[in-house]
Formats: structure tokens, sequence, C-alpha cells
């Protein structure tokens, strides 16, 4: 009797103890990490050789597509990239598709300060944030075409006139796109530079790694970094261990959970209706 | 890399049979669209579970809950309006309360007022115009989260013996069906892009996969445009079908016809 | 070492508008996670309200100011043609009069009309010619992986499309053939699901991360989620939720 | 002047000029015409930032409703309506640092993130209930499924590399098919919609007749 009661517990909890234990499996290790081992996978390699080519003087156009939610799966990927690009001294402009993500830009060069004066980087010069420029496909099409003729000032009203950006003028003018995304102006970015020429890379949230992976395939991206994961490997080969690295204990719990969940509601199935078949 | 076969004067390199392509939809939706032709659209499955779904809740006696999603005019929202039509006139045959939540974007605002016609029409259309009653299509305002919040809100006050979401559902379809079902109510639901298709055909009890959606919405339909637009769509899946069949043949015996004309 | 000298230093020099962001963050937040308790609350609906408030009056500050930048910046440089932009626009504002609002037809068929040649010109390469090119490859030779990946995506691909085909009774071998897509769908699905999983557990993960990090917001998060926690589970046990819950 | 802007014809006829100006210059090159689209385009930009004041208006108006009516919970709705005032006056005070900069932190940035990564819990209870080898398709779900999720763990790749490999497999083939053949049928079904409307055969996507608001 009890084991049936058990194997009916198993097929018909109430589903707010998943909840609880998945927010207490998050929380724990985040609160003590344990530092767990993790691999590699062949896409971020892809990814950091595609980044890592970049060469001194190259004008990247780093887009943040992002809500702040997705900030924070992607931002192991998003400093990490940054941190290259700042490392080859590129010139770097960004862009934003979401007016939440004008607040994002501050937090990754908070972060990467020690970098920027390393390598002498002046605010113009060198680096140039636009703010919200991407609300619809029209905006980016006429980024893409006429660069000048779309965009005038930076994000807090400065003209962009005397830095590096008067020099560009079209899609052509470009040698990487980073887009780093939760979907947004992705789309329009890949219609109106990257099917043109210009070269991107993608680093998505894991949602959207079934619709963009195609996009790689077909050889219109060059490469993609995927979800909090590929942040974390990109950490590891970049060689400086930062966010995403010390939430891959969390990772690993989490999915372990609903691993557990998983079998568990499989066992009560089988148990519970081979019992119930038997019995009625 | 293709090479392209021939470059037409005036027209920008690799660009030729987009362009081709998209003037045959044109001429093809033109064609299917004049004069009276009836085009044949096969019953998805899906319209059953629907029909059971509204049985199932008249023989209980409870609510249906039918949405048609939160986007603009497209034609996954023009879907969800042919569906919740049918189920708005079985509700109407049967009896059978139908509580359908609108609003939850800017674009869906205009989509609104055609949902309430063809709700009513339906119950006007089965004889019983005195049971439309205007405060069951709830308006949970333009945003995503309040929509959410509202229809959560709703399921868990009226219990509902089915739930019919279709049209555009973004991240907030998995917490309705996530919630549909823990209030007991049969869930069918319809989904546009994968990452939700494959997360809806989990918590669902019945999906309708991708096109099936339009289909059922044009099978159910009497709107030529509808049903002329799932066969060029078809039309377009057999080119699509036959160049890359043909192009693996080919290719593999060394001939790239198929490649280098699709990049002229 | 370079990142631990900065970590350090940026401790040092927490302020109280960075106690502040943290605690009404924290709370916010575990408020909004109420929704999962199964029932409305008070609390949700703070969150939610506040999400809406601030969310919308910050879509308002972009978009005006991206009409500043784009439209009126550029017509006081002498591009006068934007001056249309303004005038349309404000016909488009007609469509909530009762009266006149056929005066908005106009931009919207501009609007309309402009979008779909931007995403007609395009879309057309981008989700059909390149996925098509994109399937045709050598299935032969290189090896054995290579071969098995792209002979499952040739294979998958052909079975899958017959899956959709609606204007054709699905007889005979089209059947079978839609019968395996099917099966190799609820394959992908499983896959997808997965992917998708990691994706909303990693926005979960970061977003609990910026409160665990740096060390000094642990206590905040923990005692946000003990007093929402509490506060939830009593509110419930003595039918304040009922009481106070907004109906929409 | 009424008459004629009520003209339906006359409102297709200009919604396909729209078409073609932006449409046709990205297959003939012909600077002038690039120029014209480009224009067009940020029109049509500036025009859609426009459209905000529209949703504005019935969200002011439809909270107004409930605090006027003191519905349950009608506070809520008041307080929503002034944050949304303040976070507009705040921008004046300037951005990087001051009351707007404290919001954008404190309130939007948290809000935003639980917003979706609430998901995860959604998700996970699905999976909990409904990944059960009930038919052949749900055996086959829950087989990938399981598969993947095993070898996203971090750890597992660590310790078990030799699964790598068949996760892929299924990742980068079926989920990959699945995924190409969803964007084939998405696409025509977009540009087919794109087209009934450039013919006149969705009014109700323009506004016209009885579905005005």
């Amino acid at each position: 009797m009890s084991d049936n009661s058990l194997m009916k517990t198993l097929a018909t909890y109430d589903r707010r103890w998943v909840y609880l234990v998945l927010f207490l499996v998050v929380v724990g290790p985040l609160l003590r990490p344990i530092g767990m081992p993790i691999s590699v996978s062949p896409d971020t390699r892809q990814y950091y050789e595609a980044i890592s080519s970049v060469e001194e003087g190259d004008k990247i156009l780093f887009t943040l597509n992002t809500e702040f939610s997705g900030y924070n799966e992607i931002q192991a990927g998003i400093v990490a990239t940054m941190r290259v690009f700042i490392e080859h001294n590129t010139k770097i402009c960004v862009a934003v598709g979401h007016p939440e993500a004008t607040g994002i830009p501050e937090l990754v060069f908070n972060q990467l300060r020690s970098e920027l004066d390393a390598n002498g980087y002046v605010y113009g010069e060198d680096y140039v944030i636009l703010g919200y420029v991407m609300p619809n496909e029209a905006s980016v099409a006429s980024m893409s075409q006429d660069f000048q003729g779309a965009i005038t000032q930076d994000w807090l009203g400065r003209s962009i006139d005397d830095t590096f950006l008067s020099e560009i003028n079209t899609w052509e003018d470009w040698d990487l796109i980073a887009d780093f995304t939760t979907g947004l102006a992705t789309t329009y970015l890949l219609n109106h530079f990257a099917l043109r020429g210009t070269p991107m890379t993608v680093n998505c949230i894991g949602v959207m790694i079934a619709s963009q992976k195609p996009y790689v395939d077909s050889g219109v991206y060059l490469a993609i970094l995927q979800s909090m994961r590929g942040g974390a490997e990109l950490e590891y080969l970049t060689g400086h261990p930062g966010p995403g690295l010390t939430a891959m204990d969390a990772f690993t719990f989490g999915h372990y959970m609903l691993l557990l969940f998983i079998i568990a509601g499989n066992v009560g199935y089988y148990g519970y209706t081979r019992q119930q078949r038997g019995g009625g | 890399m293709a090479t392209p076969l021939f470059q037409v004067p005036l027209i920008a390199e690799g660009r030729f049979i987009g362009l081709i392509l998209d003037i045959l939809i044109f001429a093809l939706v033109l064609y299917y669209t004049s004069g009276d032709k009836k085009i044949y659209i096969r019953r998805v499955a899906g319209l059953d579970a629907i029909e059971e779904a509204v049985g199932r809740a008249a023989e209980m006696g409870k609510p249906v809950v039918a949405s048609y999603g939160l986007g603009g005019f497209t034609y996954w929202t023009l879907a969800g309006l042919s569906i919740l039509s049918h189920v708005a006139t079985l509700s109407a045959k049967t009896g059978t309360r139908l509580i359908v939540p609108t609003g939850g974007s800017t674009e869906s605002l205009i989509v609104r007022p055609v949902a309430e016609e063809i709700v009513k029409t339906a119950y006007t259309m089965e004889g019983v115009p005195d049971q439309y009653n205007p405060d069951d299509l709830p308006f949970l305002s333009g945003q995503q989260y309040a929509y959410v919040g509202g229809y959560v809100g709703i399921l868990q006050r009226t219990r509902p013996a089915s739930t019919i979401m279709t049209g555009s559902h973004w991240s907030d379809a998995m917490n309705i069906a996530e919630t549909s079902n823990a209030v007991g109510a049969i869930t069918i639901t319809s989904g546009a892009y994968i990452s939700n298709v494959a997360a809806l055909a989990c918590a669902s009890d019945y999906i309708l996969i991708g096109e099936e959606a339009p289909a059922a919405g044009a099978y159910l339909s009497d709107d030529p445009s509808q049903r002329a637009s799932i066969r060029v769509q078809d039309i377009f899946k057999w080119i699509a079908l036959g160049c890359i069949i043909l192009g693996l043949v080919l290719s593999n015996m060394g001939i790239n016809i198929v490649e280098n004309l699709l990049s002229t | 070492m370079d990142t631990q000298g900065s970590r350090e230093e940026e401790d040092k020099m927490v302020t109280m508008i960075d106690y502040s962001i943290t605690i009404v963050g924290a709370f916010l937040a575990m408020c909004m996670f109420t929704t999962l308790y199964g029932k409305s609350s008070p609390l949700y609906a703070l969150a939610e309200e506040s999400y809406i408030g601030f969310g919308t009056g910050l879509t308002i500050v972009i978009n005006a100011e991206y009409i500043w930048r784009t439209g009126i910046v550029n017509i006081m440089r002498g591009d006068y043609i934007l001056i249309l932009a303004l005038i349309l626009g404000a016909m488009i504002l007609f469509r909530v009069h009762p009266k006149y609002n056929y005066v908005a037809r106009i931009p919207i068929a501009i609007a309309l009309g402009a979008q779909f040649g931007l995403s007609l010109r395009t879309i057309i390469f981008s989700g059909f010619i390149q996925q098509i090119t994109a399937s045709i490859v050598p299935l032969f030779g290189g090896d054995m992986m290579t071969m098995l990946y792209r002979w499952t995506i040739a294979l998958s691909v052909i079975f899958m499309m017959t899956f959709f085909f609606y204007s054709i009774e699905l007889k005979g071998p089209l059947a079978t053939s839609a019968k395996i897509g099917e099966y190799f769908l609820y394959t992908a699905f499983g896959a997808i699901f997965a992917q998708t999983f990691m994706g909303r557990l990693g926005l979960f993960v970061g977003f609990m991360q910026s409160y665990t990090v740096p060390p000094w917001k642990k206590p905040i998060l923990l005692a946000a989620m003990f007093i929402v926690f509490a506060a939830i589970v009593i509110m419930d046990r003595t039918g304040m939720l009922e009481k106070y819950t907004p109906v929409e | 002047m009424a008459e004629i802007l009520k003209n339906r014809q006359l409102q297709i006829a200009v919604m396909a000029l729209a078409f073609l100006l932006v449409f046709v210059p990205y297959f003939i090159e012909v600077p002038a015409l690039e120029a014209a689209s480009t224009k067009l385009i940020t029109i049509t930009a500036i025009v859609n930032a426009v459209t905000l004041i529209l949703a504005l208006q019935s969200q002011i108006r439809r909270g107004l409703n409930i605090v006027q009516r003191r519905q349950t919970g009608w506070y809520f709705k008041a307080y929503m309506i002034i944050t949304m005032v303040l976070m507009v006056v705040f921008a004046f005070f300037g951005r990087e640092t001051g009351p707007y900069h404290w919001v954008m932190y404190a309130v939007v940035n948290p809000l935003s993130s639980v917003n979706y990564g609430i998901l995860a819990f959604y998700m996970a209870s699905t999976a909990a209930r409904a990944f059960r080898a009930r038919n052949t398709q749900a055996l086959l779900l829950l087989t990938t499924g399981f598969i993947v999720l095993l070898y996203q763990a971090p750890l597992t790749g660590a310790y078990a590399p030799w699964l790598e490999p068949i996760a892929l497999y299924f990742g980068d083939t079926f989920g990959m098919a699945a995924g190409r053949m969803f964007l084939i049928s998405v696409t025509v079904g977009a540009i087919v919609f794109g087209v009934r409307v450039l013919m006149g055969k969705e009014t109700s996507v323009l506004g016209v007749g009885k579905e005005e608001v």
C-alpha cells in the first residue's frame, strides 16, 4: 500500500516542489561556489578563433540586442569578447537594440576598466557608445546604407563627427559585427549587414540556438556562442575567469535536478499506471 | 562557394533568383485568389482535439478559454481568429461559456474589435445572440506581462475545462500552458517559433505544430485568400524540396548547377 | 591578479546608493517570484506595476530621443524632407479620433508598404534560398561522422518537409514520409527543449548571480527571500491575498 | 479632402508605391533610387516611433478608468501611472547618475530579468510532468531531451566526454534540420501574407471599415 502511495506521489506531486528545489539548487552553489571542471565545445572554439582574428584598428560594431534579463545570461560572453577586442586595440562602436540595454555598456566597461587603461583607450577615439539606435528594421537598414545620415550623435547627445565613426558610411566599412542577442534587431542586422557580406558573430541566449544555428551552417555567421555556457567556455579559453565560470556549478546542479525529476516522474508514471491497471 | 550562372544587366549581382521568386509569389497569389477556385485543404488532426475540448467543457458545465495570441495582424493571428470563430460556434451550439483574453501588445489593439465581432457573429448565427457577453472578452492591457498576469488569473479563478491558445505567443506561452495544466484544463496550443513549439509540445495535451495552425484556420475559413495562401506556401515547399533533392543528386555527381542557379 | 585588485577596490567603494539599489532590486525581484506560489498577490502586483510603469517611462524617453536625434536634429541641419516624417507622425495620431480616424490611413499605408518592402526584399534570401543551398552538401567522402551528420540533416529536412503539406491529401509514400518526418520532428524537439531549458536556466542563474557577487550582496538576497516568502505564506493563511489582490 | 483620404484604392496605391520604392532599389542598382529608399526608410522609422503615443493613450486611459471606479487594487494602477511620469521627469536630470540611473538598476534591471528567468521554473515543471514515455513521439522526445540535458550540465562534459558527440549529433542534425524547416516555411508564409496585404486582400490590416478603434 505504501508502495502504491509512493508511486502516486512520484506521478502526481505538487509542482511547487519542483520550483522550490530548483530555487535552492541554484542559489546554494552561487552562495558557496565549488568550482567543478568544465569542457569546451567545438562551437566555442570556432567563436574564439573568429573574434581573436581581428587586427589592430579594425572597426567593430558591438551590438547589444538584449534586455537586462538576457544580459544576465550572456554577460560572460559579452565581457570576454569585449576584452579580446580591447586587447587587440580595435575601434569599438557599441549600439543597442532595446531601451533597457542603454544601461548595459556601463556595466560592461566598468568590469574592464583596467584593460581599457592598459591599452590606452580613450572615449571617442577608440570606442563610442551610440545608445538605442536600432528600434526597428527601418533604422537598421538606414544604418547599413547611409550611416552618417542615420546616426549623428552618441548616446549622451555628443556629435560623432570627430570620432572614428566619421569614416563609416555603409555596411562595407565594418570589419566585424559582434552581436549579443535575445532576438530583437538581430534579424535586421542579418538582413542588412551579414547577408550583404559584413562578417558577423552571434552570442545568443539558449532559446535562440535552434533558430540561429542554421545561419552558421549556411555560412551567414562566422560563429555562434551559446548561452551562458558558451560564455563560461570563452572565459576559460581567454584565461580570465569571471561570472560565467562561477555560475557553472549552479548550471550543473540545475540540469541534474531536472534529470532526477524526469526519472522520478517516469518511475511514478509506470509504477502508478501499471498498478492502477492491475487493480482496476 | 557557388558561382552565379549568369549576370542580368541592371540587376544587382546574386539577387536575380530572389527577385524572380518574389515575383512568382505575387503571380501565384494573384492567380489563386482570382476567380472562384475552391482549393482543397487537408483537415489537420488538431481540429478534432479542439472539438473534443469544447465538448468536454459542455459535459462538465465549465467554461472554455480561447485566445488568438497577442500579436498584431500577422498570418498567425489570422489563423488564430479563424480557429476562434470555430470555437465560438461550437460554444454557442453547446451553450458553453467562452472566455477570450485580449490585448497583450500595442499591435494587438486593432485586432481586438475584430475578435469581438467574430464571437458576436458566431453567437448570432447559432441563434443565441443573448448568450454573447462582451465582458467575457476582457481586455488585459497593451502590455505582455500584464496580459499574462491577467490570463493566468482568469485560469485560476474560472478553472476552465479546456484552454485553446493559438496565434502568436512568445515567452508568455509556457506560463499560460503550465497554469492551464495545473488547473486541470485540457490544453491545446499552437506554436509559431521553434523553441516555443518544442516546449509547448511537452506542456500541452495537443499542439498544432508550426504551419498546422494557419492550415487549420484556412480549412475552417471560407476566405479564399487564406486558402490560396496555404496553396502557394505548399508550392514553395515543393520548390524547396525539389531543389534540395535535385541539388543533392546533381552536386554529388559533380554538377553544381542548382547552387549556381540559386546564387544567380 | 588585476581583476582581483579591482574587485577589492570596488568592495571598498560600496556606497549607500549601491546598497539601496541592491535592497530594492532584491525585494522587488522576490515579489515577482511569488507568482510561482500559484496565486496572485499584492506583492506580485507591486512588482508588475513597477515594471510596467518605469518600463513604459523608459520607452517614452528612448523613443522621444530617437525622434529628436534622427528627425529634429537632421531637419535643423537642413535635411528638410524629414519634416514629412513629423507630418505623417501627426497624421497617424488621428487613429484614435472617433470621427477623423481616416486621416491615419495614409501614414499607415506608407509605413506598412515600406515595412513589407524591407522584409520581402531580404527574407527570400536568408530564409529560403540560403537555407536550400546550405542543404545541398556532398554526401559522400569525408569521415564517417561528417557523413552521418550530412545524411541525417538531408533526410530530416526532406521528411519533415512532407509533414507540412496541407493542400494535398497525404496518401501512400507521402503519408509514410510525413509520419517519419513527425518522428524526426519530435526527436528534434527533445534537443531543442533541452537547449531552451539551458537558456532559461542561464537567465535565472545569471540573475541570481548578480545578487551574490560581490559577496556583500548575499545577506540582502537571503533576507529578501525570507521576508517575501514568509509574507506570502502568512497572507495566504490569513485570507489577505484575496482581499488585496487587484482584479483585471 | 476627406473623401480622397477615405478612398481605399488610394490607400492601397500609396502602400504599393512605398513598397516599390523600398523593394526595387535592392535589386536594381540606381544610386538615386537607393538614396530615396533610404530616406523613406528613415521617415518610416520616425513614424513608427511616434505611434508609441497611441499605445500610451490607451494604457493611461485604462489605468485612469480603474482608478476612477475604485476597483480592487486601484492604487496599483495609480502607482503605475505615477512611476511612468516620474521616469520621464528623471530623464531630465541626466542619465549617467541620479534617479534615472537608480531606477534603471534597482527596478528595471531585476524585474526584466526575473520576468524571463522565471520561465526556467515553468520549463522544469513541464519536463518533470510531461517527459514521460507515453507513445512513440513522447519516447523520442524524452530520449533526446534526456541525453542533451545530461550533456549540457558542464560537469558531465568534463567526466563523460564520450557523451558530447552523441548530444551534439541530436542538436546539430535533427534540431538544425527542424530549425531550417521552420525557417523556410515561416519565410514563405510571411512573404505570402505580405503579398496578400499589398494586393488589398487583407483590409483589416489597414484599419479599413468596421475594424477601426
